[in-house]
């Protein structure tokens, strides 16, 4: 199938949209409400395109590719038509910036940016006064909610209904300013995808004490501690404190899901009750001690008993929860210095 | 003359070849081969029509990992005649060396010290090959892009 | 450190510097003396070495606004001039009428208060205690109009990219009316205590020639090479900020010593004062900055009410914007001489490189063939002459 | 997994059986989730509850806990009646089908009904979806693995995916999910009394003479102890130290009293780990380790991809990576062994592991790569036995049905089974920290049937004891409907109330992993 975008031909096959085929080869369309991994929204109205023949703008999200069409993606009317979508977004958003985690993130200000760069995108006032309204509760305690930010792209309820499965979030239409509900909050399972997708600060992580900005902090991928499907994660590191945890959606085995207890759970890596020095039991009550006092403590006692009772009289428990490295390391240490094959861990637990 | 007809002046006589230039928003700029720069210089200096006679600055830029070769060594030379300034860029290698211009212009000396002195790009030629800013004993090169903002301490 | 001099006979080894008075700061010089004349002079610099330009390429084009101040103290003013213009010039900004003229006035007000502190100093280092005092008087009245419009006297960063930080009042326009009316003459005083003075001339008369040619060799710019004899001016040469449509000459010497860089720098005082009487005669209305999304930051009154203001303010303070990619070179005339930018943008919000060309590090390093051979004495009245200042040498 | 998580698209029909994935494997659950709505793939669940993954299973076998072969050889009995089975594969690439077909005659599905409780019908339309298929995939976890038949339940259902020939193809196979994030590594790196790393036999000379070279030592070809045998050790005398790292057996192991004992008898006993765990408490040194977060190495995930884990933060006080500290043991009982980062302890151990030979830190920068992997350029292998099985043929092992250990008597009416929970994780160090889970689920529960709670006069959240002939526990009741009659649930995530203090360490023959999913119980007012 043959279409012209700008001038240019392109060979497109039958079912791809106007903005997949524009993303394909590299020619850039705004967009707030599109997600890959579920199909369109085209509720934002930010990726209308011209296509001739056609008067009306039409959603490059939504719009499936026909043989012989033409498209142009940046016509003035085009881009006015895009500035009056944003516009209309920022009419109702409060001028939250300053107290917002999102901030620095956010996706509405990146599009204000782009599309405001040359000049200003509204040419009167828009957008309502710094509301100071807390936060609404919400169907998990992991997310503080702010209805006021809502650009109601709808993109949480997509995923969360169509991705997820659990249907939690709806859109309510009635009051001034519709906005969403967590209708059926006890199906909730804290998976955060909602927050994970939600392109301002409506949605906003609630479990870290400490809130960085983006420049203030180091972004580190790492694998989740907890089961075996091993989500590839981003760990949000502001102050040596783990802030937040974000994920890249290009990345396998879990393409940017995660679960309660990969978004929300890493509370323990700061706790207070940590580990911090080495302890050995004196007259039944444990001490704090250097390194070289306990490792020479431990060295000797298993020095003796190996001695005494043989190799075979200690045995090993490595660890599922440590690396690789960590437990070749391990059972190398029970086979070549204990000398024993008395080395096992949870794996039968 | 003015800008473009001094670009074209170069193009048509210069002694060596053009690498690549132009017009930029603000002044002539040309590229030249590392072994064709003191001919290229000394034409822009000795041409009574060009008559580039003030050295208005020497330095050099770090491409790292962006750019292969990685540094470029960049030249602006004022016309007092013209009152037209030109920008002649050169492409150097770690650990290669450059023909000094402090034979064209005195000016250039103290210039190109403080580029051995930031790059670690030697000029041959140069009356004084010495630091100029850093101790004489530094063993590091501060400009460059992979030597840390906090410095190194040893 | 290996001293690069070779000692032999009876010739000494002085260290003049870096804590001299006569030195303007930190530098040494290393003088190898026979008696009291100077066979070799070695200037050691980097004693006030802060790696401004390492520095440039870690912070935002707005950020490296604040570290200009600090090139040439005397006249932060027009270092702010020179980095504003390199990079309004690299985004293709046009800067308001009335912006362009306030600009004027201050880079003029900043020439007169750096050459009010040269006289003052130069005549100290030749042991003339009171110009020192006259100079003093005028210069504070500039440092207080820099603080009205600025809040700061030294490091005003006022003006910024794409136009001044904020309307000029008239209390300001109040204050330079009666400067430049009374200026002229207290400029007859200054040169009525050293012009004519005997001491002055054995002192200042051919002493550290530099010829015509030797100074356009050596890159010169600035006073030290209009004393040489080259009628040349950057404001007049490459003109900004409108200098084409002010009258003013270009003094220049003809025997390029002490005595013209002296004589120079008096004229200008005066040809300055007439630019600020016309830049005051002529104040257009209007905004004071120019109206860019992507890199002005918008009006505070602006980002309180309206959120499309407060997002660009946010985008643009922390430093997640953008200019276009691109590499610009451009100078303006300094006090010292000609202070050039040569900024290479990557498209992001922090400078790729950021070169500063500064006048007085070239000047510099003619001294030593100024001075060879020369008197001790000499080599004070040549280093006070060229008028460096050591935040600009080292950067 | 013989298989990858990704291509589970590609299958018609996934058997889950054993394995609560919506809760314990989330991410992969969403994913089962995701096909059966959009996709229409149709998902057969046979777990004793009626997990949350039957609100979209096409078929629910409400199966009694540790009847898995007798379901199994009932749905193979049907494939096989209806003619159902891949004939060409099975002469290609399997042997000992003629035996194993005789005695699958035997579990007719009316006989397996009456062992499962699961009604003939479903057997059969089981069978039919399964056996009908062009591409149907075996899902389970610790619910096939953990009973005193495990391996024989892996084994019967390795005869039903050859009977079927699903194998080796995208959206096929028999895959295991592991229950933690480097169980695969663990065993991978032999973490294993019989094992080397890769798998290589101990007891294999040539193999033991290849490690002794590399490690230059002398090495014992004895194999060791399982760590249930290890408590029994630890009781009779012949085991006196323990060395620990990063496990909590007072709560994960079976038979607590038994093992408590075990641990007090002990003459040494360190513990490396990131928190003061109830293992703690037994030892004579404790060693603060770093996390997950402040370590640089590798994960290997249950379909064998080998991922990266970099530092993001340093550890806390003076916490050393684990390696260190086991290095600088090794050191001053004379064993010189030290490294500069984990990057040199993963050279050094793909050489000696010819799985993972061909994998480097540069390679997996971005994507792990998932094992065997022998060479360099080799891309890694998303699904095994392609083309045909590793073993050479697929082998039909006969199995006879045998009940569980321990049944239920009038005195000890319940069946329990253990497992875990959506909010927590293991025993329970880690997320017991977290706001979220804790919220969710703060203390233990016990999931019983609301008629049999009725009949016990209890109702929900009322405090009950739990006793078994081992143990006692105290903890709350959740009435829920997932449950069936006769049979409850608990977790081991709880310090408060360790749930193993009530199940019995009788062990798999070959695999020793003990009967945790079917324990005899009576639940009593306190």
């Amino acid at each position: 199938m043959l279409v012209k975008i700008n001038g240019q031909e392109y060979e497109v096959d039958q079912g791809t949209t106007i903005l997949q085929i524009a993303r394909e080869k590299g020619i850039y369309i705004p967009t707030l409400c599109y997600l890959e991994r579920v199909s369109p929204i085209g509720s934002c109205g930010l990726c209308v395109v011209e296509v001739e023949g056609q008067d009306e703008l039409v959603q490059a999200c939504n719009t499936y590719v026909e043989d012989g069409m033409v498209i142009n993606t940046d016509t003035p009317s085009v881009k006015a038509a895009r500035k009056a979508a944003l516009e209309k977004i920022l009419e109702k958003h409060p001028l939250d910036c300053p107290v917002c985690d999102k901030a620095g993130e956010c996706k509405l200000q990146d599009l204000v940016y782009e599309l405001g760069y040359e000049e200003r995108i509204s040419h009167k006032v828009v957008g309502i006064p710094l509301l100071k309204e807390p936060p609404v509760s919400y169907s998990t305690p992991g997310i503080k909610y702010y209805p006021s930010r809502c650009v109601l792209c709808q993109r949480c309820v997509t995923i969360c209904s169509e991705y997820v499965g659990r249907e939690v979030l709806v859109v309510n239409e009635e009051g001034d300013k519709p906005r969403i509900e967590p209708l059926y909050a006890d199906r909730c399972i804290s998976c955060g995808e909602c927050l994970a997708v939600c392109p301002v600060g409506a949605l906003t992580e609630n479990v870290s004490p400490l809130k960085v900005r983006p420049w203030q902090k180091k972004v580190s991928r790492t694998v989740c501690p907890y089961c075996g499907v091993g989500c590839v994660l981003e760990l949000n590191v502001g102050d040596n404190r783990v802030v937040k945890v974000t994920v890249d959606e290009s990345i396998p085995p879990n393409y940017g899901t995660l679960c309660v207890k990969g978004r929300f759970g890493f509370e323990f890596i700061n706790s207070e009750k940590r580990l911090k020095r080495p302890l050995i039991r004196k007259n039944d009550e444990f001490q704090e001690v250097s390194w070289d006092e306990a490792l020479d403590f431990v060295a000797e006692k298993l020095t003796a008993i190996k001695e005494s009772a043989g190799p075979d009289a200690i045995a090993g428990l490595a660890s599922a929860k440590c690396t690789n490295e960590d437990n070749y390391v391990f059972q190398k240490f029970m086979r070549a210095v204990i000398g024993t094959n008395n080395v096992d861990h949870c794996a039968r637990l | 003359m003015d800008k473009v007809q001094i670009f074209e002046y170069i193009q048509s006589k210069s002694p060596v070849d053009i690498l690549e230039g132009g017009v930029a928003k603000d002044c002539v700029f040309v590229r030249v081969s590392r072994d064709n720069l003191l001919n290229f210089m000394g034409f822009l200096k000795d041409n009574e029509d060009l008559a580039f006679d003030l050295i208005s600055d020497v330095t050099a830029v770090d491409y790292y990992t962006d750019k292969t070769p990685r540094f470029d060594v960049v030249y602006h030379v004022f016309s007092l005649k013209n009152h037209e300034r030109i920008r002649v860029k050169v492409a150097v290698d770690e650990g290669q060396e450059i023909a000094s211009v402090t034979g064209l212009w005195r000016g250039a000396e103290w210039l190109e010290r403080e580029v051995y002195d930031m790059f670690g790009i030697p000029f041959s030629g140069h009356p004084d090959m010495r630091r100029i800013l850093m101790p004489e004993d530094y063993k590091y090169y501060p400009l460059r892009k992979d030597f840390p903002l906090e410095g190194i301490e040893d | 450190m290996t001293l690069p001099l070779k000692k032999e006979r009876d010739e000494m080894i002085l260290n003049m510097g870096p804590q001299h008075p006569a030195t303007h700061g930190v530098l040494r010089l290393l003088l190898e003396l026979e008696g009291e004349v100077v066979k070799k002079v070695v200037p050691i610099i980097g004693y006030l070495h802060r790696g401004i330009e390492k520095l440039g390429e870690e912070r935002t084009y707005i950020q490296n606004l604040v570290l200009t101040d600090r090139l040439d103290y005397t006249a932060a003013m027009s270092n702010n001039l020179s980095y504003a213009l390199a990079v309004e010039r690299l985004c293709g900004i046009e800067v308001p009428e009335r912006a362009r003229v306030i600009r004027v006035i201050m880079a003029e007000l900043a020439r007169i208060a750096a050459h009010l502190l040269w006289i003052g100093t130069y005549a100290l280092d030749i042991g003339a205690i009171t110009p020192f005092f006259y100079c003093f008087r005028e210069r504070e009245k500039i440092m207080d109009m820099f603080e009205m419009v600025s809040g700061q006297r030294l490091t005003p960063s006022y003006i910024c990219i794409g136009g001044v930080r904020k309307d000029i009042t008239p209390t300001f326009l109040e204050a330079l009316r009666n400067f430049t009316d009374t200026f002229e003459s207290y400029i007859l005083d200054y040169e009525g205590l050293l012009s004519k003075n005997p001491i002055w001339l054995a002192r200042t008369r051919d002493v550290a020639v530099l010829s015509k040619e030797d100074a356009i060799n050596w890159g010169t710019t600035g006073p030290v090479l209009r004393a040489s004899g080259v009628q040349f001016d950057f404001r007049r040469a490459t003109p900004y900020c409108g200098y084409e449509n002010y009258e003013f000459e270009i003094p220049y010497g003809t025997r390029g010593d002490c005595y013209d860089r002296y004589r120079v720098r008096m004229e200008e005082l005066r040809q300055s004062n007439r630019i600020l009487k016309q830049a005051l005669n002529n104040l257009p209305d209007g905004p004071v900055l120019a109206d860019v999304p992507y890199i002005v930051m918008p009006d505070k009154s602006q980002v309180l009410t309206d959120i499309e203001a407060l997002i660009k303010h946010f985008k643009i303070a922390s430093g997640a914007f953008q200019i276009p990619k691109g590499e610009v070179y451009s100078s303006i005339e300094n006090p010292k001489g000609e202070l050039g930018f040569y900024i290479v943008s990557d498209g992001s919000s922090r400078p790729y490189r950021m070169r500063i060309k500064s006048s007085c590090f070239v000047n510099l390093s003619a001294l030593p063939f100024m001075v060879e051979g020369q008197m001790v004495a000499d080599v004070v009245a040549a280093v006070g002459s060229i008028d460096i200042v050591l935040g600009e040498v080292d950067r | 997994m013989t298989n990858s998580l990704a291509d589970i698209e590609e299958a018609e029909v996934i058997l889950v059986i054993g394995s609560n994935t919506t809760e314990n494997h989330p991410v992969f659950g969403m994913k089962l989730r995701r096909l059966a709505r959009r996709k229409g793939t149709r998902i057969i669940v046979a777990d004793p509850r009626k997990i949350d993954l039957t609100e979209d299973a096409f078929l629910y076998l409400p199966i009694k806990p540790g009847t898995d072969i007798a379901l199994i050889n009932g749905m193979m009995n049907v494939i096989l009646r209806e003619g159902l089975h891949d004939e060409d594969f099975i002469a290609e690439h399997t042997e000992g089908f003629d035996e194993f077909r005789k005695v699958v005659e035997k579990y007719t599905p009316e006989y397996v009904a009456e062992i499962t409780g699961v009604s003939s019908s479903d057997i059969e339309k089981a069978a039919r979806l399964y056996g009908s298929a062009q591409r149907a995939s075996i899902i389970y976890c610790m619910g096939i693995t953990q009973h005193t038949k495990g391996t024989n339940n892996v084994k019967s259902l390795a005869n039903l995916a050859l009977l079927c020939g699903n194998i080796g193809k995208p959206g096929t196979g028999i895959n295991p999910l592991r229950g933690q994030n480097n169980v695969q590594g663990a065993c991978d790196m032999g973490g294993l009394p019989a094992t080397y790393p890769g798998y290589q036999q101990v007891a294999n000379d040539e193999i033991r003479k290849k490690f002794e070279d590399a490690w230059g030592v002398k090495l014992s070809g004895k194999v060791g102890l399982t760590v249930v045998e290890m408590g029994d050790a630890a009781l009779s005398g012949d085991v006196k130290a323990f060395y620990v790292m990063g496990e909590n057996p007072i709560l994960s192991d079976p038979n607590l009293h038994h093992l408590e004992e075990a641990l007090q008898k002990l003459e040494f006993l360190v513990v490396q780990d990131i928190f003061f765990t109830d293992t703690c408490k037994y030892a004579h040194a404790v060693l603060p380790a770093a996390a997950y977060a402040e370590k640089d190495g590798t994960f290997t995930n249950t379909e064998r991809r080998v991922q990266r884990v970099r530092r993001a933060l340093n550890p806390p006080g003076e916490a050393r990576d684990d390696w260190w500290i086991l290095c600088e043991v090794a050191r001053r009982m004379g064993y010189e062994m030290s490294y500069k980062n984990s990057e040199e302890i993963f050279e050094e151990l793909r050489k000696l592991t010819p799985q993972y030979a061909g994998i480097t830190y540069k390679r997996i920068e971005t994507v792990g790569i998932q094992w065997p992997c022998p060479t360099e350029d080799h891309p890694g292998t998303p699904i095994l036995h392609v083309g045909k099985i590793a073993r050479g043929k697929g082998l039909f092992t006969p199995i006879e049905y045998k009940p569980p250990v321990e049944q239920p008597d009038e005195e000890y009416t319940f069946i329990l089974t253990t497992g875990r929970n959506y909010y927590h994780y293991h025993t329970g160090t880690m997320t017991r920290q977290c706001m979220v889970c804790n919220f969710y689920v703060p203390e233990p529960y016990l999931e019983m049937n609301p008629d049999d709670a009725r009949e016990l006069g209890l109702n929900d959240g009322d405090a009950v004891k739990v006793c078994s002939r081992r143990g006692e526990i105290e903890l709350k009741v959740k009435l829920s409907s997932r449950m069936k009659r006769g049979e409850v649930f608990s977790t081991f995530h709880f310090s408060e109330a360790r749930v193993n203090l009530l199940t019995g360490s009788e062990l798999d023959p070959i695999s020793k992993i003990p009967e945790f999913k079917v324990t005899a119980v009576k639940v009593v007012k306190p």
